[in-house]
């Protein structure tokens, strides 16, 4: 009986599952190149424990003809490279489930009446090629035959990933790839097994990245030169992208010994003239809620990229959720303005992360890019960025000897001059200030300060927020409302449910909350919404904001983002 | 430079009536002038606390920031632009209290700035608690019983971290306290100046008197370079010492050793990304 | 032509004016107890700059033949006790201000064709009873008299007062006090001043005391053993009275190096079984706020007094403001439930400080009491606290060999166990953990622990509210709503504007939102809030949970409290 | 106590095979088995890392709280009940780096605790980033070029704010390390180990060689009571001792002399209000 892999769908759904510290990122990195080299969409995530070694993590790497950029629960092709993989994963096998492996390493964990399993002796495959370690290797060779890659083209892609190797193992490489190569063609041949996805060679100019580095990226797109954190998960990528970087491109980038000394540096280093953003979870920017108010009540720029995880307090490290709106919402104390963005994919991660450093210089507060570790760890084939649209909007001044940091103006923003550029003097103050920047205790002065501060300037970023994106139908009946890293995942649902009643409305700019946001609901005779929480914290936004309650509340919070599956039943029950 | 370029004219200065904190004010004013300090490359960086108030009190460019994070903005403040002078100067509290992590390690990163801490022993502008530095025994509203935390030595923590330049000095004594100043703004690296003061409203131990009385010079022949030696001194009690404890001038600031200043010399407000550079960056994620 | 300093009106208001550090403080604790010994009611508040020495800061004292508890702008009696003091309150004076200083202090900042001055030469009086520092019991003298108290009262006050003090020092005191009592005798005498107030000797059996005072009786009373805390203005006060009573009580206090460790040093001491609480403001909590998601997690019950000041950053040090609510609503990463408390007297202060630990240890969540400067520096005259609903409900269990810290309840409290207390293992922990405490990162004990900890601890916190206090007839057409600290004013504005269908509903828990808010904004025609800060953050809270938009906001950011004429005018003109 | 009191039976140890982390707790339990440590008066508390997961590995009360916040909760623990035998135990990063400053404040607390810290020199959990204590020139994929801060020396820093016990640990040695531990834990006050533990993972400079070539032992007539000497040990490079540094049995725990215990010796939970004392209290507020 012939199994189907792809079963007149677009995509297959392969998921690798191991143990930490086995080399599954490796099979993914190749996997991932090899397929969108060949010209694949290709779409993978990984979720994984907080540990180095051992445990049981998986990736799920889709391979399509179209484009493809979420998570299902669905796996056509399973690869388990240790004996707790099956387990790991049973929820989410089907009878139409493809195991192959090799049963050296799964002993009993597979069951031949249970699984649909087809052996292929990696660990042999790879001692034959030089040794164990090969075995990744040989799993890439099965995957890139039944994906119909030409086995040269594999070959390539090993020499270039592994050039800074010796001959000799990249040679071992291609042959242990080689020989599973053969294996799983001949199972292809023989019609046991059947793939039907189409190759696009326009896919070759995409890029295949990250949120991660598509955080990165905007923020050196954005001027950003200067960087202090401290490492924490999901978010250290972002600061070991920027220190990779710092030589090539003169950027200042410093690990501190705490998340205050980071977000203190940062506002520091902003006053002297850099571009400077921290990058941190929700515990970790917890620690730096006093020098977001410090930031605020200067009227320093400032960007602070939040990656989400699971709390309260260390909750679940490596994994996912949207919990923390609230928390960048109302951190800090007192009263000020501030601005949430919250991207849901590579193409916004770095067109707002570009965008947080130019609206944070021109309006002197703190901007916000809120991501997940479900968007920074996913890895994505995208078009190429549009680079065209960079501007690295500078809105400092040089100051005359009367220069005045706090000088009251029609619209609430004062010209920002920096030390020692100019003749004046630059005096910022965490106290009340005057407009010299002054300690004032005049209750005079402070209402004018707060009239210009937090009143003025946020009439003025209420005025230039980014609107809501809708996919499908302005004609819809139900509205389907999702923000940042779940995009994707109701994207890909909607098209599932295929009904032009339904449409789905994408927020990536979360605060102050687009204006459109109220008539697009209004005209919806259902609402329905997807969050990565428990309290529904957008939906709370929006109902306080427009006065709208939605309707319906979906919320998942165990760790893993929505699957595609998941998004699509619970709206389906729905409408 | 002339003093008076320095002076804010007639201004309501929050002090009490013979604050130690005015002696320092002065001298640091004569430091400033005495070196010939361009107004405009100077920053002077503080944090919360009446020593804190410092920088409202003379004309330069400032940044007042929160209590104990005076160190982490100054750092920043150099990183970003090399070419200003830049002095952290707050409280006991402020700089070995609440910031003491920034204390570590900011000493650990021996960045080029100049660290002034006015040590009165208490916590002044809150009314009169314990600060790290207070003396065993010192009574206050909270510390009914006394103080029972081992004093806060800055000096022999300094030297235990490899500071490049430790120094103790006394507001009263304005020609030495000047010098300290000078060499210590001089300083390649992060210098410590940790200054006696008298807070004469809420210490009511230790006064003008007792640290004139309790203080003395290291001697002219001391040798600061002497690591074990300047330990030893900063662990004196009793009588303590006042002068240039330790200083090593083979580490080089964090500043100079930075990625972001191998190929680049100019402040990080002069730089626009390159973009040649980021099409490539981005153009790498093709293959 | 005679000055009457209570024109029909039940109490005179007296402001004290100088310098920090000139004793006004003193002349208040005198005068207010002795006319509290007298038989007056007596309320008094302070404001006053961010330093130790000069400047300018007044202080209120409000003597009535009527309970009062409210600022008011109105002064009938300035004491001005420096130059400067007459120019810091001239915005509040009036034809009607009597004026009564000394010449040689006053010099040329007293204009007798604008000012309504009467000398008394205090200075004099004070050198010729034996030194400049006897000033200040002059000026009390002086005002026993116009309050038509005996001279012996005051010389009885004085001697318990002072009694630490020599007999020398005791007797210059009376000296002064007398000669100036005299002066002002003959004022009245002559018929120049009048003044009408009744004295009530059953007010000797009231207490005298402030906010900040209040808050630490109540955590006593609710077995508060442990406060870790670092000082910040205004909630130090609380420190320094449990540290004061340390001994003997039997309460560790600890002056923490900073926030962080207070926190953490509270959550550590619930832990081994002790009632603990921090004390701090907006900026001191903002540190905390990474512990508060720890104490979340753990389910540690915590007790968080923040005395609210004007922010962002350092802001006004010394003054007030209640723009800290949705910091406390929302601080923390990650969701999980809480409780806030806001007093609006001492006597909710004291008894909602007690509930607080109550609270906290039922449940297992943190619970605010949050206050503000106003509040905790204002004193007042109060019947004497009721005990007799002070109970120290203690929930902690004795472990057996089973115990398991988060066994799964019917109602999601787990019974809590300490270390050392039975057989049993107690273990908590940070990351997301199964019943026994152990580090999990399986999804369904994930869910499982987040029904527990967040969704079901909801709905049982929801069930014990307490309800808000409406002050006036049942019947409003107009309903204004208050919280916290501005209760008294607020009050005492509905008792000027004396009308039936304005009614005052005073919010003393503020989350969960009581359920009755919605039935009482229901039903009023016209709904009005009173907020000390600019964004009306509880009527957001309000339109939040209840859906009703409060029509109008008044706000007041300025660094003062309330003055009763402010909300009068305000209301007035809206009804 | 039979060790096996000590077993959870057949765990998941999240732990690299090979890791230092495995020698600890061995030594841990050996320790705590041999002193016959009744289990429910230890409480184990620790941050987050990887050493930080030791609790979760024996059967012990433990209060495995915040990162950098150990030494806080533990400090508490013991004064709200004296009768608890307490160990922090954490990360070189979590106990130096984010904990810094409460470092340096517990030891001046001298609260009676034992602070042991897994010094891997590098940030494990997070995946490779310097630690306080990294070497200079330790090249990780934040700090590209190599480690400039100069390391933390977390001895000589104990020693300069007057730690009362002092010492350095490898946990490669089982036998000697395990009376180190025996003695912090019996030394009445704070006791910092800081044990030199290799991560296989991170860690290619510090290696099980590279600590075996690097460490010796002090001398057995060395005194642990000098100051100064001990300091001067403290500072050494090149090639590590490792023992007792230093000891000083002078100073009283915080908790000996506080307030709260000058009447009471009951721990916290066994109190209730004082229902006479507060009615009185309150009464005085009618004068
Ligand atoms: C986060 C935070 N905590 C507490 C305070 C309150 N506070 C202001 S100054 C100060 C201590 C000042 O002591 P010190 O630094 O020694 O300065 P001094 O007034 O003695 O010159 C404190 C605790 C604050 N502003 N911020
Ligand atoms: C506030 C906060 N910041 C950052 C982190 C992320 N984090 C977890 S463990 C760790 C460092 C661990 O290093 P170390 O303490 O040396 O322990 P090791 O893993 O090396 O044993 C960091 C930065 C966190 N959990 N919390
Ligand atoms: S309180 Fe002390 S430190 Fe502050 S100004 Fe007064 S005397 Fe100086
Ligand atoms: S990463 Fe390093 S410290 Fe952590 S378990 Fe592995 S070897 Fe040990
Ligand atoms: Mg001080
Ligand atoms: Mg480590």
């Amino acid at each position: 009986m012939a199994v189907s892999l792809t079963k007149g769908r677009a995509d297959v759904s392969i998921v690798l599952c191991g143990q930490a510290g086995q080399g599954i990122q490796t099979v993914d990195s190749l996997l991932s190149g090899i397929c969108k080299r060949t010209g694949y969409n290709v779409f993978s995530t990984q979720e994984f424990m907080s540990r180095i070694r051992g445990g049981a993590n998986s990736t799920q790497i889709r391979v399509s003809s179209k484009p493809v950029s979420a998570f299902v629960r669905r796996i056509d092709l399973l690869i388990p490279m240790s004996k707790n993989a099956i387990e790991h994963v049973e929820n989410r096998l089907s009878d139409d489930t493809l195991i192959v492996g090799d049963k050296v390493t799964l002993g009993d964990s597979v069951d031949q009446n249970k699984h649909n399993f087809i052996e292929i002796p990696f660990t042999e495959i790879a001692e034959e090629a030089g040794g164990k370690i090969y075995a990744n290797t040989a799993a890439v060779g099965a995957l890139a035959a039944l994906l119909k890659i030409e086995l040269s083209d594999v070959n390539e892609f090993l020499a270039g990933f592994f050039k800074s190797k010796s001959s000799e193992i990249i040679d071992n490489n291609k042959k242990a790839a080689a020989a599973a190569y053969e294996k799983s063609k001949a199972l292809l041949d023989s019609g046991d097994i059947e793939l039907e996805l189409k190759k696009d060679q326009s896919l070759k100019e995409q890029l295949l990245l990250g949120g991660a580095e598509a955080v990165s990226i905007g923020a050196i797109a954005g001027g950003c030169n200067f960087a202090s954190s401290y490492p924490m998960s999901p978010s250290t990528a972002v600061l070991t992208f920027l220190a990779q970087k710092a030589e090539q491109f003169g950027l200042i980038v410093e690990q501190a010994e705490d998340e205050i000394a980071a977000m203190n540096m940062s506002i520091g280093a902003w006053y002297a003239g850099a571009r400077a953003m921290v990058t941190t979870s929700g515990g970790g920017f917890a620690l730096m809620t006093e020098g977001l108010s410090l930031a605020a009540m200067i009227e320093s720029p400032m960007v602070i990229h939040i990656g989400q995880r699971p709390g309260p307090a260390t909750g679940l490290p490596t994994r996912t959720e949207q919990a923390d709106l609230n928390l960048a919402l109302y951190a800090g104390h007192g009263e000020f303005p501030r601005v949430i963005y919250a991207p849901g994919n590579p193409q916004d991660a770095m067109s707002l992360t570009h965008k947080a450093f130019n609206i944070a210089d021109k309006y002197q507060v703190p901007v916000f890019v809120l991501t997940d570790q479900f968007l920074l760890d996913s890895r994505y084939t995208i078009p190429e960025f549009d680079l065209s649209e960079v501007k690295n909007e500078k809105h400092l001044v040089k100051t005359d000897k009367d220069y005045l940091r706090y000088a009251l103006t029609e619209d609430g923003v004062s010209p920002r001059g920096i030390p020692g550029y100019g003749e004046g003097l630059v005096d910022v103050d965490s106290d009340e200030h005057d407009a010299a920047g002054h300690i004032t205790e005049s209750m005079e002065v402070r209402n004018r300060m707060m009239q210009k501060r937090l009143i003025k300037k946020t009439e003025l970023i209420r005025n230039e927020t980014i609107a809501p994106e809708l996919v499908g139908s302005d004609d819809y009946k139900t509205l389907v409302i999702c923000w940042g890293s779940t995009y994707h995942a109701a994207k890909e649902a909607m098209e599932l449910l295929g009904r032009d009643d339904v449409a789905l409305l994408y927020f990536k700019q979360l605060w102050p909350l687009p204006e459109q946001a109220a008539d697009y609901l209004k005209k919806a005779e259902q609402t329905i919404i997807i969050e990565g929480n428990a309290t529904s914290q957008f939906a709370q936004l929006i109902k306080l904001e427009t006065g709208i309650s939605i309707e319906h509340r979906i919320n998942k919070y165990d760790g893993l983002s929505f699957f595609v599956e998941e998004i699509y039943e619970a709206v389906n029950n729905l409408i | 430079m002339d003093i008076k370029e320095l002076e804010l004219g007639d201004i309501d200065i929050a002090w009490c009536p013979g604050c130690g904190n005015f002696g320092i004010l002065k001298i640091l004013k004569q430091t400033l002038s005495e070196i010939e300090m361009p107004l405009s490359e100077l920053v002077m960086v503080s944090g919360i606390g009446q020593a804190a108030k410092i920088p409202q009190y003379l004309r330069c460019n400032y940044f007042n920031g929160l209590h104990g994070r005076a160190l982490s903005a100054a750092t920043a403040i150099k990183f970003a632009n090399r070419s200003l002078t830049v002095i952290a100067e707050s409280g006991d509290g402020d700089m070995y209290g609440e910031g003491g992590n920034h204390f570590i390690h900011t000493i650990r990163r021996n960045p080029d700035i100049t660290n002034i801490v006015h040590n009165n022993m208490v916590y002044g502008l809150t009314k009169g608690q314990a600060s790290p530095t207070s003396k065993l025994q010192f009574k206050t509203p909270v510390q009914v019983g006394g103080v029972v935390l081992d004093p806060f030595n800055p000096l022999a923590v300094a030297i235990a971290l490899n500071a490049t330049f430790v120094a103790r000095a006394f507001s009263g004594h304005i020609e030495q306290t000047k010098e300290i100043f000078k060499q210590a703004i001089r300083h390649k690296g992060y210098a410590l100046v940790d200054v006696f003061q008298p807070c004469v409203t809420f210490n009511k131990l230790n006064t003008y008197k007792w640290f004139k009385d309790n203080t003395y010079y290291l001697e002219d022949d001391y040798d600061p370079t002497d690591r074990q030696a300047a330990f030893k001194r900063a662990c004196e009690e009793g009588k303590y010492p006042l002068g240039v404890f330790y200083t090593d001038d083979s580490r080089r600031p964090w500043e100079d050793m930075a990625d972001g200043y191998k190929h680049d010399d100019r402040p990080l407000y002069q730089r626009e990304p390159d973009m040649t550079q980021l099409k490539q960056l981005i153009a790498s994620y093709r293959d």
